[in-house]
C-alpha cells in the first residue's frame, strides 16, 4: 500500500504510552509508542486524550478527546506536534515518559500527491505545520518532487518549531526570525517564480483563506488542512462542519480534514488551526 | 445464558443500540473498514433523524463543551426522505444488525407520510419518531403535549405495521403522561431521554456577547444528564406498560444497569460512542458479565 | 463607578445574592461567628423555603454526587411559618443586606396565606414564590401550568405590596409562557432555575436495586445545569420585561457574566457555596472586575 | 479560650500546604502547615478537597469537599486520618508534599469534656480513631482524667492504625492483632470493671450503635461521633441528616458530629465511619 493510501483506523481507541516529550520552542513535540497503527496518510489525525486527568479541569473540562495531526512517523512511533492553547493541550503537553494517552485513528482524508513535474509548495502557519512535517517526508521519499517549504509563525518564541520540517523559509509576524511580514507574501513570490506548483497549506483561518485567495486567482491547485471543534473525529457527530462551495456543509473530519480548496468560497472563521 | 433480548418482535443480540444522530454507520464505515461489521457494537441501528426534505444543518460552529457534557446544535442535516431512500438504505441495510429508522415532521400528517413510506421499505426494521421539533403555533415540543402527541402516534399507527417507537421529549413538564399518551396512540416503545435545551455563550473578549453555536441555543448530552435521564426512565416505565428504550450519559455498563434496572428493556448509547466508538460493544460486554456473575452489582 | 444594582425597589450593593436553601444564615453564623456579617457575601439574602405547617424533611441519605452536580433530596425542612416567624426572623433581621423570604404552598390559598403573613413584617423586603411543589391532581409542578400559575400569583399578589418573585419550576415544557404567566398574574420578578428533577440507584451489591436517596427522586443542581441554566434565562428574559434573578451552576464571576448578558439582573449562587462559603463574595468581587476593565470577558 | 471551647472558623476555605504523608498499615496520616487556623476543639472536623485533580475521575467524581476529623494537632500543623475508600479519599491519599489543599474549618461541635472523677474511655473503630486521637492529647494535657483507649479494626493492617493513639487495647475482627472480636466485647468489661466512666466513640455506625446501647442499658453517658454524607460541613445544605430522638433530624454538620446518645434512638445506618 503507497504512502498515499490510508488503511482503516482500528475500530476502538487504543491506549498508548508516551515515550517523551520534546521542547520546541512554544511547542512540544510527544512522541508516543504505537506499533499497531496502520500508516497514516500525510494529512490524516488522531483523537487524542490523556488517560489520566482527562476531565476535571476549570469548567470539568477536557471532557472530549482532541483532534491532532499525525506530525511524523517513525518506525513503532508517533509524534503529535502540541502548542498549549486550553485545558485539553494543557493536559497532553504535560505528559511525561510513560504516561498513557487514548488515540483513535489515523483518521480523515489525507493529500493527495501532487501532478507529476509539480512543485509542492508547503505553506504552514503555526502549530498548522505539524501535518506538513509527515507530508515533506512523503514527498521526499518519493524523491519525485521538488519541496518548498514556506511558515510563517507569530515571534521567535514560535519560529523554533520550523525546526520540525527542514530547508524552510521563516516568517514572523514581529520579524525577530525570517521575513518580516505575512506567509503570503512569501508564497506569492514563489508563485511569481514559478507557478507550476501544488500548494498544501495547514494554519490558521485567516492564512488559510489568503492562500485559497491567491492560488484561486492564480489557477495553482491547493490542499487545505482544515480544523474545526471535533466531538468523533469519525463522522458521527456532525460537529465539524464547514460551508462548502454551492450551499451546505463538509465534515472536516470525513471529508478532510485535507479539502482541495476549489470545494470552498472562503475559509471561514472556525475552520483554522489555533494562531 | 444467552443475553439476546425481544423488543417489539426483534430479537436482538444484547440490549444496547446507539442513540439516534450519534452515529453514522456509512461515515464510520470509511473510517474503520470492514471491522465495522465485524465488531458492530450496537444490536440495532438507529439512523438519525430523517425529514420529508434534505437539510443541510446549522451554521458551525455546532458544538460546546459543557460541565460533564456536550452541547450541539446539529441541526438535523439529513438527505430528505427521499435521498435517504435512494442512498442511504443499501447501505444501512448490509449492518449485521437490524435497522430503526428515525423520522421527524412537524405535523401529523408530514409523520405519517415518513412512517407510510419507511412502512413499504422491507430494509426497515421498525420506525422511531423524533417528536422533538417544536410546534410552530405553540412553541412547545410537539411531544411535550400529551394530546398532540396521541394525535400524531395515532397517525402514523395508521401508516404502518411495523413497531413504533416514540422518542420523547425530556423537555416537558410531565414526561410520564407524555410516554402514556404515546402508548395510547399506539407506539409499541418509547426511548428517553433526548438532549436538554441548552445554551452557551462565546468566549469571545470585548463587545457584545452572543451565542457561541451557530443555532443559537443546542442540546446538552453526556454524564451530566445521566441522572436527569434515569429518574425520566424510571418514572416512564412505571407509567406505561410498553417496553421502554433508556438513554442519556451512557458511558459503561453500570450506568446502562441502572436504566434497566429503572425499568428499560434496551439502552442506547451516543455521546460516549464519540469519546470511543466501541463504547456500545464494551457496555453490552460488560452487561453480560453482570449477567453471569448473578446480577451482581459491582461497586468500584 | 458603582457596582450597586436596583431590584425590584431594593437598593443592593452587588448582583449576586445566594439561592433559596443553599445557605443557611443562622447555622453560618455558628460556624463563622461574627464574621458572617463582616464579610457577608450576598446582597440580599434569601431564606430557605418556608412552609404553612413545620417540616421535617426527607429521610436519609438526601445527597448523592453525580458528573459535574448534585442531587439533593432535602424535601425542605423548615420550622413552618410560625416557627420562622417567632424563631428565625429576628436572627435573619440581623444580616447586613435585605431578607427575601421563599415560602411554598400546595395550593393558591396556602400561598396567599404565607404572603399575607409575611405582608406583616417588616424585617422581610421581598418574598420569593417556590412554585416547584407537584400539585396533587395533576403531578405537574404547580408552577408547570402557566394558568394555574397566573392564577396563584394573582391570589399572592392581592395579598401584599411587598415585592414578589416567582421562582419558575425549569422542569416545564415552555418555561417563557410561565414566566409570562407570572408577570401577568403581578410578579415583580422571576427567578430561575431551580433544580431538575434526577434520580440515582443505590450502589449496594446484590439483591434488588432501589433508589439512594430517601426521597426516592431529588434535584440535580451545580455546573452540570449551567448551560440549561443560561439557556432558561436567555429565552425568559427575551420574553419578559420584569428583571430576572438568574441561578444555576454559577461557579465563577464568568458564569455570573454569562447570566447577566443573556438578561439576568441578579445571579444567584448555590452549590458552589457548599464547596467555598466565600463564593458570593467571590463571584461579586469578579463581576466588579470586569465592569472595571470595561465589560471585558477574560479568557482563559 | 479552654482546649474545650471552639473558635469559629474563617469565612472562606483556605489554601494549605502539604507537609508530607505518612504510612500506617492501610491508613494515611496527612499532615498539613496549618498555622492560621483557630486551634479545634478534639470532634471537630474540616472539609478538604485538593488543588489540583478535585474531579474529573470515574463519573466526574469527586466534586464536593470531604469530611475529616482533625486527628491531631502541632504547632502550625494539622494531621488528618485517611482511608482510601473512594474517589475523594483517594486523591486525598496522591497528595505530596508541596502540594496544595483546600479546607474549610475547624466545624462541627466536639466533645464535651468528662465530669470531674469520670474515667474517660475512648471507644474507636477503624478509620473512626481519628478524632479520639486529638481527644487523647487534650485528656492527658488536663491529666485530671483517666483515659482507657480501646480500638476495633477488621485486621492486621488496619491495626496498625493503632499506633495513632497510645496504650489502647485492640480489638481484630480476623483475631490477626488483640482481642479475637468484638470491640464492645472490651468496652463491656471495662464498664463492668468500673461503670464510672464516660465514653467516646467513633467508627462504624453498626459498633456505634452497639455502643450506644450498651451505654444506654448500663446508663452511662456517651458522645458519638457521627458521619454522614456532607456537602457543606456548615449547616448550609441539610444534606448530613441523622433522625434524632423524638422524630425529625439532625444535622450531623452543626448539632454534631458529636451527639450525645441520648439524643438518638439509634445510630442509622448511614451515620457511621467506613468500615
Ligand atoms: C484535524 C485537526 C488537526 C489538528 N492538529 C493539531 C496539531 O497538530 N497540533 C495542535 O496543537 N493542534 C491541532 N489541532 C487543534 C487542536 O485540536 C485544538 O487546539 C484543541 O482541540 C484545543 O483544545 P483545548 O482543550 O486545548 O482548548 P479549547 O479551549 O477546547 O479550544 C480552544 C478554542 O475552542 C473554543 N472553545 C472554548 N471553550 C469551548 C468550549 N467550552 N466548547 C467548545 N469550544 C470551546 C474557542 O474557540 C477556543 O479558542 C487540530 C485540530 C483538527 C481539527
Ligand atoms: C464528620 C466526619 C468526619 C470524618 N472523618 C474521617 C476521617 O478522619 N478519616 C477518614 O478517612 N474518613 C473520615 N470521614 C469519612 C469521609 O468523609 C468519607 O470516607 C469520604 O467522604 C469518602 O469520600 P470518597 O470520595 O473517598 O468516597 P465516596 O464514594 O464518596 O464515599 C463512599 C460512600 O459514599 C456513598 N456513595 C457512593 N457513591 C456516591 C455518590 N455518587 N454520591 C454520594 N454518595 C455516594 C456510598 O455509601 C459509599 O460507600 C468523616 C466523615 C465525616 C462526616
Ligand atoms: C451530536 C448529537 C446529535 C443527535 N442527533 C439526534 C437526532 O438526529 N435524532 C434524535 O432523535 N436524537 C439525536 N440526538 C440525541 C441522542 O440520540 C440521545 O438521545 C442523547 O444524546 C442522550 O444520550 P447520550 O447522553 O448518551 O448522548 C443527538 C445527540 C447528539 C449528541
Ligand atoms: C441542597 C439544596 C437545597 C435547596 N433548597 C431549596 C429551597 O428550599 N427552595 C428553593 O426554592 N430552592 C432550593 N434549592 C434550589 C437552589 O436555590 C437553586 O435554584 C439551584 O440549586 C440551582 O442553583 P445552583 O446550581 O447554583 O445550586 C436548593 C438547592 C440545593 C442544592
Ligand atoms: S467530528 Fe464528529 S462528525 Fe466530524
Ligand atoms: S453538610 Fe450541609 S448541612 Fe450538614
Amino acid at each position: 500500500m503507497s504512502q498515499w493510501s490510508a488503511a482503516p483506523a482500528p475500530f476502538a481507541r487504543r491506549l498508548l504510552t508516551v515515550l517523551g516529550i520534546d521542547e520546541l520552542g512554544v511547542y512540544r513535540v510527544l512522541r508516543v509508542a504505537d506499533v499497531e497503527t496502520p500508516e497514516p496518510r500525510p494529512g490524516q489525525f488522531a483523537m487524542l486524550a490523556t488517560a489520566e486527568r482527562w476531565g476535571g479541569g476549570e469548567d470539568e473540562r477536557p471532557y472530549l478527546p482532541r483532534a491532532f495531526s499525525i506530525a511524523r512517523r517513525r518506525i513503532g512511533e508517533s509524534h503529535f506536534l502540541l502548542e498549549d492553547v486550553g485545558p485539553g493541550t494543557r493536559r497532553l503537553c504535560e505528559l511525561r515518559e510513560g504516561d498513557g494517552l487514548w488515540a483513535l485513528g489515523p483518521l480523515g482524508r489525507g493529500f493527495q500527491p501532487p501532478r507529476p513535474r509539480h512543485r509542492a509548495i508547503l505553506v504552514g502557519g503555526g502549530v498548522g505545520i505539524a501535518p506538513l512535517a509527515i507530508l515533506q517526508d512523503a514527498l521526499e521519499a518519493e524523491a519525485a518532487t521538488d519541496v518548498t517549504v514556506l511558515l510563517g509563525f507569530r515571534d521567535g518564541a514560535r519560529a523554533q518549531g520550523a525546526a520540525l520540517l527542514h530547508g524552510a523559509r521563516v516568517a514572523t509576524d514581529d520579524g525577530s526570525v525570517g521575513h518580516h511580514g505575512l506567509l503570503t507574501e512569501l508564497l506569492s513570490q514563489e508563485l511569481y517564480r514559478d507557478s507550476r506548483a501544488e500548494v498544501y497549506a495547514c494554519g490558521p483561518a485567516p492564512m488559510l483563506e489568503a492562500v485559497r485567495a491567491m492560488c484561486a486567482t492564480r489557477d495553482v491547485p491547493a490542499q487545505l488542512a482544515l480544523e474545526a471543534g471535533m466531538a468523533c473525529g469519525f463522522g458521527a457527530c456532525y460537529g465539524c462542519a464547514v460551508p462548502k462551495r454551492g450551499g451546505g456543509y463538509l465534515r472536516v473530519c470525513v471529508d478532510g480534514p485535507v479539502i482541495d480548496a476549489r470545494e470552498l468560497d472562503c475559509v471561514s472563521e472556525h475552520a483554522g488551526a489555533p494562531s | 445464558m444467552s443475553h439476546g433480548v425481544e423488543f417489539c418482535g426483534l430479537s436482538l443480540a444484547h440490549p444496547v443500540i446507539n442513540g439516534s444522530g450519534t452515529f453514522d454507520a456509512i461515515a464510520a464505515r470509511r473510517a474503520f473498514g470492514p471491522a465495522l461489521e465485524r465488531d458492530f457494537p450496537f444490536a440495532a441501528y438507529v439512523s438519525k433523524t430523517i425529514t420529508l426534505a434534505a437539510r443541510a444543518g446549522n451554521p458551525a460552529p455546532r458544538l460546546w463543551e459543557a460541565p460533564g457534557g456536550l452541547i450541539n446544535s446539529i441541526g438535523l442535516p439529513n438527505n430528505g426522505l427521499d435521498g435517504y431512500i435512494a442512498e442511504d438504505l443499501a447501505q444501512l441495510a448490509e449492518l449485521p444488525v437490524p435497522l430503526i429508522t428515525n423520522v421527524m415532521g412537524s405535523t401529523a400528517e408530514e409523520f405519517s407520510a415518513l412512517v407510510g413510506a419507511c412502512d413499504q421499505r422491507p430494509e426497515i426494521a421498525a420506525i422511531e419518531l423524533n417528536v422533538s421539533c417544536p410546534n410552530v403555533k405553540t412553541g412547545l415540543d410537539i411531544g411535550a403535549d400529551p394530546q398532540q402527541l396521541a394525535q400524531v402516534v395515532g397517525a402514523c399507527r395508521a401508516s404502518t405495521r411495523k413497531p413504533l417507537i416514540v422518542k420523547l421529549t425530556p423537555n416537558a413538564a410531565n414526561v410520564p403522561a407524555c410516554a402514556a399518551a404515546a402508548q395510547d396512540g399506539g407506539a409499541d416503545a418509547v426511548s428517553l431521554i433526548n438532549t436538554l435545551r441548552a445554551m452557551a455563550l462565546s468566549p469571545q473578549e470585548g463587545g457584545e456577547r452572543r451565542p457561541w453555536l451557530g443555532g443559537g441555543t443546542g442540546g446538552l448530552s453526556g454524564p451530566a444528564i445521566r441522572a436527569v435521564a434515569l429518574a425520566q426512565v424510571a418514572a416512564v416505565a412505571a407509567r406505561v406498560s410498553i417496553p421502554v428504550v433508556g438513554m442519556g450519559g451512557v458511558q459503561r455498563s453500570s450506568h446502562a444497569r441502572d436504566l434497566i434496572d429503572a425499568g428499560a428493556t434496551l439502552v442506547a448509547v451516543g455521546t460516549e460512542t464519540f469519546r470511543d466508538p466501541a463504547t456500545g460493544a464494551r457496555v453490552a460486554a460488560g452487561l453480560r458479565a453482570l449477567r453471569r456473575t448473578g446480577e451482581g452489582f459491582p461497586t468500584a
